[in-house]
């Protein structure tokens, strides 16, 4: 197990260089920031000048490696947007979506395990039908959309919520939604598929022949099964979360990680953007890892291999 | 097995018959502005007319006409990014999964890469770089496919080589590269059809949240995507111009995963847990 | 109807519901097993042994499948007529089985100890020890070496054969009066199976649990059982006690498995192979079921089903070639 | 741990501040405004790290200008200094400072606060976009008196003081030296101090930042409003909403949410002249484009005539945009004949595609010409692509095969740069600022050295590019108004003639304002940003709507 996680901890470092790699040269292909922190009057003169304060006028091979230098040592530079060291920036945005995502994922747990289960166990009945078109329904609702919708009814028409921003429970609501949704049809059709072939399977047909009863059999020998595919993919999954941040914060003000991320492109802060993508790339491999070591425990085939 | 989707495969039908013939359906241009002319609500409404069914948008163009041309670039774009990212899943599959070794452990960690990167913000970046455009919009979601095609086609590749045929087709003396197309490739077409029916619905959803960050089509070509970007701001004085696109795409969405459901029950059974 | 026997199945059917039609999977079987007696069910794969099996138990794989008609009388009571929960009670404490393949039928999450403590606990707890230390007690049983280790260990850790151990123990631990064994030890090596199968006859000895085994090999039935009933497309064709059975086969079916079977001594003769393929479940013909690929069939066996002649003591087959002139 | 440590104490001292200083009397200061933004740029109060017009959103509610503006007309006004003159030499400028203005903590604001400004603006470190420009201009400044201030420039400068305005640029924010000098930079940034009339409270990255009134009478306007706060909110639909919820009660908007804003009984404040939207050819001074159609300015012409301005404003803006002015000029602009050139406008930017049609055919192209199109939308007026895509429309219209291309502006921006490869030869969509002073965007447009040199580069100058090079010289140094007013007339004429960048239409901002939640008010003309309107936005109860 230890070996394993050290294993998996060098492959992350590994990534994290490629992933840094990538970012550094595709972020300075073309456009510039200086270009958008100067008005459109601006003069070639002020550019230079400009350049030079920023200390973007080295080779570009210079530049990086001045930037791994600094990222060894976990600086990643100063955001050009923001004038504030870029991981102070993305560290002060971070709570805000840790507020978010595991409330969409709370959501989507809660909703689609039992859902996934039932409509299982109810193969083929309107129960199933029901959910399955929940699902699909789901998946297919591009998610600006559903939020927007969500916003208008809920917020504008009905006045029940806040439409956006940060505040109390109830500003949580509709981005949860927004967020979980896809979530929750993902989770729930796993679930269920992963289901029904466990149920078809014979060790729940020994537990039947055991003569336990069928919560037992459901929520003991099923569940802890079913969820393997779930974590499996679960890597999918937080690409989908990650885009679905991006997204769910631009239409809800919601000062996160996923807006910042989206600035940080579109404003050319490649400092802001490495660390940004770096941020998230390191966030993602913890998150995976954790998710690996809960594979292990719920896997036995994996931890003891 | 299960019965054919008929609703399913109207839906589809319909669609790429929208596509192909929009210019004979409609008299209008999905283009072309007629200003004095926009925001007409559909005919229902109290001020709409037959004359634009489902109304106009901003620019005074015939919502209908840009749904059914947008039906033309959601299948062109999705065509295109789904042979472009799955091609590439498809090829770093079989060969990952066929040569094995180093090459299958680099190329998995590329996809192991690409599964921690945000897809999303690589075609935003792509879409920022080059520029807005058709090409941009098929790489950037071809990117974001192709990891999973790869990671699937490769596990089942690791099971046909364990097969006899290849087995034969090695004591006759084929080229690995031989083996490749012709015996491996045909026997992993199912799993890949089914995989790309599956995506469609996914690649119509990317391409509308790129258009929504405004890195997708530009305008103004039709794209439902665009649309509903377009009329977002619009809800409550103009429901129609988001409501209609996003309802499109949410049919369009729905209707080919249930189609891929079915394939998938149909050609490949074992993928049930995508 | 004697006393004596643990099981009697009585005329029973078990149709699958499909939508391209009723597939017979189990259609008018009877046979009847004695407590301490072993019952061989023998027949081709897909012949309907396994979900005859499943009937019995009421665990048959999904809705489409009912058994639509016939009684299944365990200890004299009717199976078929009890409700979900009392057939709860009855599973793995009256009937009980052992699935043919050890490697998926163990849960992989969870330790060999704590499946086996599911049924310890059904028996009531506190009787000698720990549910851990009864659990150890039940692998040193079925002669599981290291059983201290094995209860802390997981399914994929275990070789097949012992597997297959924890799978009997678990569905023997509760003194069930009737074992239904489905092709234990197809999965297993050709050695270990023959271990198996000593074992099973070991842990029967001075109980009277009734074994029904299924099996598709005429040679482990003539190791294991005391009589045998042949099964053909849905049906019992014969039956009979195994040296009846082997020294005088009635059916031509049964005629044409025996030859099928290997004889050590007669190694070099040819193997008799059946021509033909069995009908589909789903299109039964009105007729004998095995007229289509039987070397005697005449125009009668194509018109109406054979009932079951008497050919011995205890032993009967359905072909009409055994009716009484 | 650090980063927490030093919240932490913010925190603190936030709340120490809060329970020590009660406000002396502020009984007619009371409420929240809260005001909702699509941008807050960089978020920085520091003024020399904010080069963008951002800075008259969240800077200006804490730091006052040396100018300021012209609060009817629009343009530069008195700001700190009350009165500027320029010497008689012309090599200098002279500022008179009011004498009752203090900083936050109490400080008098003198001579000394506004050269360690421009000094501090002009430093190394400074972001401020016209840096370069005022280092060049400046030669000394000096502190005459407490209350007076002289600028020496290098040469003749006689539009160096609209610089010094927000209703232009931003480098003639006033910093507190003794503050800075104490305190350290870093500490600035995050208290800062200025001497307008809202002090900084907190700025949550992403998301707001939060003012105070101040509870004395301020000379820009003493705040109606105990709090003011901005709230970044980048989704436009969701902005609507807000307001019209009541979670905010003035958004920024774009023309096209005008309806929308309507239908949810909100009022829509158009704030005039804001920009200029124009379409301008590039490079075409290249010898490989000298037998391309749009070399002939018939051709050039013929566009501009092809294009419905009035439909474009009806219903591309839903009639919130006027008719335009000559490029880059405005109704408040100075140092041209207004009169003159408004009628002019009306004229020779007329509706016509016959005569369209006629000059395309005299020139040779009856049958029309490829053309490539770039759209693009800049900062804060995204209803440019709008325009370009109804523009390409009109051009379609008369036979031109537009190939439209949309760039964002970011990538658009490097198109300009270097041999503008792929912009020459064609045209795109480009916008002007509100400023008063047109002649300084003339030469960001045709200067040979500058980023757009659409009349010719350092290298290639012939004919026109001669002309106007020549006249532009003699202009910027011309100190008599009535000679300089002849001058620029002339160049207008030069531009307006070439038909090189076309105006289509005179754009404005557009706010969505709850009219439950405040009273009303008057914007700035020609400035969109609110950063000096906020304090003299009254209560609701104060002054009702119509």
């Amino acid at each position: 197990m230890q070996r394993y996680i050290v294993k998996r901890l060098f492959q992350g470092v590994l990534l994290l260089i490629i992933v840094s790699t990538v970012v550094f040269a595709v972020g300075r292909l073309t456009g510039n920031p200086v270009d958008l922190l100067l008005p459109e009057e601006a003069s070639e003169e002020e550019r230079q000048a400009m350049i030079e304060t920023l200390g973007l006028d080295g080779p570009v091979l210079e530049q990086f490696v001045v930037f791994i230098k600094g990222a060894v040592q976990g600086d990643l530079g100063v955001s050009i947007r923001y004038r504030q060291p870029a991981v102070d920036v993305f560290f002060s945005r971070l709570p805000n979506t840790l507020m978010l995502m595991p409330a969409a994922m709370l959501l989507a747990i809660l909703m689609a395990i039992p859902l996934g289960i039932l409509s299982a166990l109810r193969r083929g009945r309107l129960t199933d039908r029901i959910s399955g078109t929940i699902a699909v329904l789901g998946i297919a609702t591009p998610n600006f959309w559903l939020g927007i919708l969500l916003i208008y009814l809920f917020s504008v028409q009905l006045g029940w919520l806040p439409s956006s921003r940060m505040g109390d429970w109830s500003h949580y609501v509709l981005p949860t939604i927004t967020l979980g949704t896809f979530l929750v049809a993902g989770f729930m059709r796993l679930i269920r598929s992963s289901m029904l072939d466990i149920l078809d399977s014979e060790f729940v047909k020994l537990a039947r022949i055991k003569g336990l009863s069928e919560m037992k059999v459901v929520w003991k020998h099923c569940l802890r099964n079913a969820l393997i595919p779930v974590l499996t993919l679960w890597g999918v999954f937080m690409g989908g979360l990650v885009t679905g941040t991006i997204v769910t914060e631009t239409v809800f003000a919601w000062p996160g990680v996923g807006r910042l991320t989206y600035e940080a492109v579109i404003f050319r802060d490649y400092p802001l953007l490495q660390a940004v993508v770096i941020m998230d790339a390191v966030l993602i491999l913890v998150i995976n890892l954790v998710v690996d070591i809960l594979y292990a425990y719920v896997d036995p085939r994996i931890r003891f291999t | 097995m299960r019965k054919l989707p008929w609703v399913s495969m109207l839906i589809i039908g319909g669609m790429v018959f929208a596509a192909i013939f929009a210019p004979y359906l409609t008299p209008y241009s999905p283009i072309e502005q007629s200003l004095p002319e926009k925001l007409l609500p559909p005919f229902w409404e109290a001020k709409g007319s037959t004359k634009y069914i489902l109304g106009t948008d901003i620019f005074g163009r015939d919502v209908l006409t840009r749904l059914l041309y947008g039906a033309r670039i959601s299948l062109i774009v999705t065509g295109l990014s789904l042979l472009v990212g799955g091609g590439v899943g498809l090829a770093i599959g079989i060969a990952s999964g066929y040569i094995g070794g180093r090459l299958d452990s680099l190329l998995m960690r590329l996809v192991d890469a690409a599964f921690t990167f945000p897809a999303i913000l690589f075609a935003l970046l792509l879409a920022v770089t080059m520029g807005q455009g058709l090409d941009t919009l098929v790489i950037a979601i071809g990117l974001l496919l192709w990891a999973g095609f790869a990671r699937i086609i490769r596990g089942e590749v690791l099971a046909l080589k364990q097969r006899d045929f290849v087995a034969l087709a090695k004591v006759h003396g084929c080229s690995e590269l031989r083996i490749m197309v012709t015996h491996i490739l045909p026997n992993v077409m199912n799993t890949f059809m089914v995989l790309v029916t599956l995506n469609v619905g996914a690649v119509i959803v990317a391409e509308a949240s790129l258009s929504f960050l405004g890195a997708g089509i530009p305008p103004p070509t039709p794209s439902w995507g665009l649309m509903v970007a377009e009329g977002r701001g619009k809800i409550s004085s103009a429901w129609w111009l988001s409501l209609l696109p996003g309802i499109a795409i949410t049919l369009v969405v729905l209707t080919f995963n249930l189609f891929g459901d079915w394939l998938r029950d149909r050609l490949d059974p074992k993928l049930r847990q995508l | 109807m004697n006393g004596d026997f643990a099981l009697e199945v009585q005329d029973l059917h078990t149709h699958f519901f499909l939508r391209r039609g009723v597939v017979k999977a189990v259609d008018g079987v009877s046979f009847s097993v004695r407590r301490g007696e072993v019952l061989g069910l023998v027949g081709e794969s897909g012949c309907g042994k396994s979900v005859t099996a499943l009937s019995l138990l009421r665990l048959l794989p999904n809705e489409a499948a009912r058994t639509v008609q016939g009684r299944v009388l365990l200890d004299g009571e009717d199976l078929l007529g009890k409700s979900d929960r009392q057939m709860r009670q009855i599973r793995g404490r009256k009937i009980s089985m052992i699935l043919q393949d050890p490697q998926t039928s163990l849960n992989p999450v969870f330790t060999i100890g704590n499946q086996l403590s599911e049924v310890i606990a059904k028996n009531g707890a506190g009787r000698g020890g720990s549910v851990m230390q009864q659990a150890v007690e039940v692998l040193r049983k079925v002669k599981l070496s290291a059983p201290e280790q094995r209860v802390q260990q997981y399914p994929h850790q275990l070789s097949g054969g012992m597997k297959q151990r924890v799978v009997g123990a678990i569905a023997m631990h509760r003194g069930p009066s009737v074992l239904i064994a489905d092709e234990p030890t197809t999965a297993l090596d050709v050695t270990i199976q023959l271990q198996y199968l000593n074992l099973l006859k070991d842990l029967q000895e001075n109980t009277d649990m009734a074994i029904l085994f299924i099996t598709h090999d005429f040679g482990v039935v003539a190791r294991m059982c005391d009589r045998v009933a042949v099964m053909y497309a849905g049906r019992i064709v014969e039956t009979g006690p195994v040296r009846e059975v082997f020294n005088n086969p009635s059916h031509p079916y049964t005629q044409a498995l025996i030859a099928s079977v290997p004889k050590m001594q007669r190694s070099a003769a040819r193997l008799h192979t059946i021509e033909g393929q069995p009908p589909a479940l789903s299109d039964l013909p009105e007729g004998c079921r095995f007229a289509a690929r039987c070397p005697h069939a005449e125009a009668r066996c194509q018109a109406a089903y054979p009932g079951a002649f008497t050919v011995g003591a205890e032993h009967a087959a359905s072909c009409w070639r055994l009716e009484p002139a | 741990m650090k980063h927490h440590r030093s919240s932490i104490v913010y925190l603190l001292s936030l709340l120490i501040v809060a329970f020590a200083w009660t406000p002396l009397s502020a009984a007619d200061q009371k409420g929240t405004l809260i005001v909702a933004l699509e941008s807050l740029g960089g978020q920085s109060m520091d003024p020399i790290q904010e080069g963008r017009p951002t800075n008259a959103h969240i800077q200006a509610p804490v730091f006052d200008s040396l100018l300021g503006y012209d609060y009817e007309k629009g343009g530069v006004g008195p700001g700190v200094a009350e009165r500027w003159v320029l010497s008689d030499d012309g090599l200098s400028w002279t500022f008179h400072l009011r004498k009752d203005v203090k900083w936050h903590n109490g400080d008098p604001l003198t001579a000394h606060d506004v050269k360690f400004s421009l000094e501090r603006t002009m430093s190394k470190d400074s972001l401020s976009s016209r840096r370069a420009q005022l280092r060049r201009n400046v030669v000394k400044i000096e502190v005459v008196d407490d209350y007076t201030v002289r600028i020496f420039t290098n040469g003749v400068q006689v539009h160096f003081p609209s610089g010094l305005s927000r209703s232009v640029f931003q480098e003639g924010q006033l910093m507190p030296k003794k503050y800075i000098e104490k305190v350290g930079e870093k500490e600035f940034r995050k208290k800062p101090i200025g001497s307008g009339p809202w002090k900084f409270v907190r700025s949550v990255p992403g998301d707001l930042i939060e003012y105070e009134a101040v509870d004395y009478p301020h000379w820009r306007g003493t705040p109606k409003y105990k709090k003011l706060l901005i709230l970044l909110v980048p989704e436009e639909s969701t902005r609507v909403s807000m307001v019209r919820t009541g979670e905010a009660a003035i958004a920024s908007i774009s023309p096209e949410a005008i309806q929308e804003a309507k239908a949810g009984n909100l009022k829509v404040m158009s704030v005039p002249a804001t920009m200029q939207a124009i379409f301008q050819f590039w490079g075409l001074y290249q010898p490989q484009f000298k037998d391309s159609p749009l070399a002939d300015v018939r051709v050039r012409e013929a566009l501009s005539l092809a294009i419905n301005r009035q439909e474009i404003i009806d219903h591309v803006m839903y009639g919130q945009a006027s008719w335009p002015m000559p490029f880059a000029s405005f109704g408040y602009s100075v140092d041209m004949d207004a009169e003159r050139w408004a009628k002019w406008s009306r004229h020779a930017l007329r509706y016509d595609p016959i005569r369209a049609k006629q000059l395309l055919t005299e020139a040779g192209y009856a049958d029309g010409f490829e053309l490539n199109f770039a759209n693009t939308a800049l900062p804060g007026t995204p209803y440019m692509t709008q325009i370009g895509i109804a523009v390409a429309d009109f051009w379609t219209k008369i036979g031109v095969k537009v190939k439209l291309t949309n760039y964002e502006w970011g990538a658009f921006r490097t198109l300009n740069r270097g041999e503008q490869k792929k912009l020459a030869g064609g045209a795109s969509m480009f916008r002007t600022a509100g400023r008063p002073v047109a002649m300084s965007r003339y030469n960001v447009a045709f200067g040979t050295k500058s980023p757009h040199r659409l009349y010719g580069n350092a290298d290639i100058c012939t004919g026109i590019c001669q002309t106007y090079k020549k006249m532009y010289a003699k202009q910027v140094t011309q100190q008599n108004p009535v000679k300089r007013a002849a001058m620029t007339d002339a160049i207008m004429g030069l531009v307006a003639d070439s038909w090189v960048a076309v105006p289509i239409l005179e754009g404005m901002g557009y706010w969505a304002i709850n009219p439950e939640k405040v009273g009303a008010f008057k914007p700035i003309p020609g400035r969109h940003e609110f950063g000096d309107v906020f304090e003299r936005i009254p209560r609701p109860e104060q002054k009702a709507w119509q």
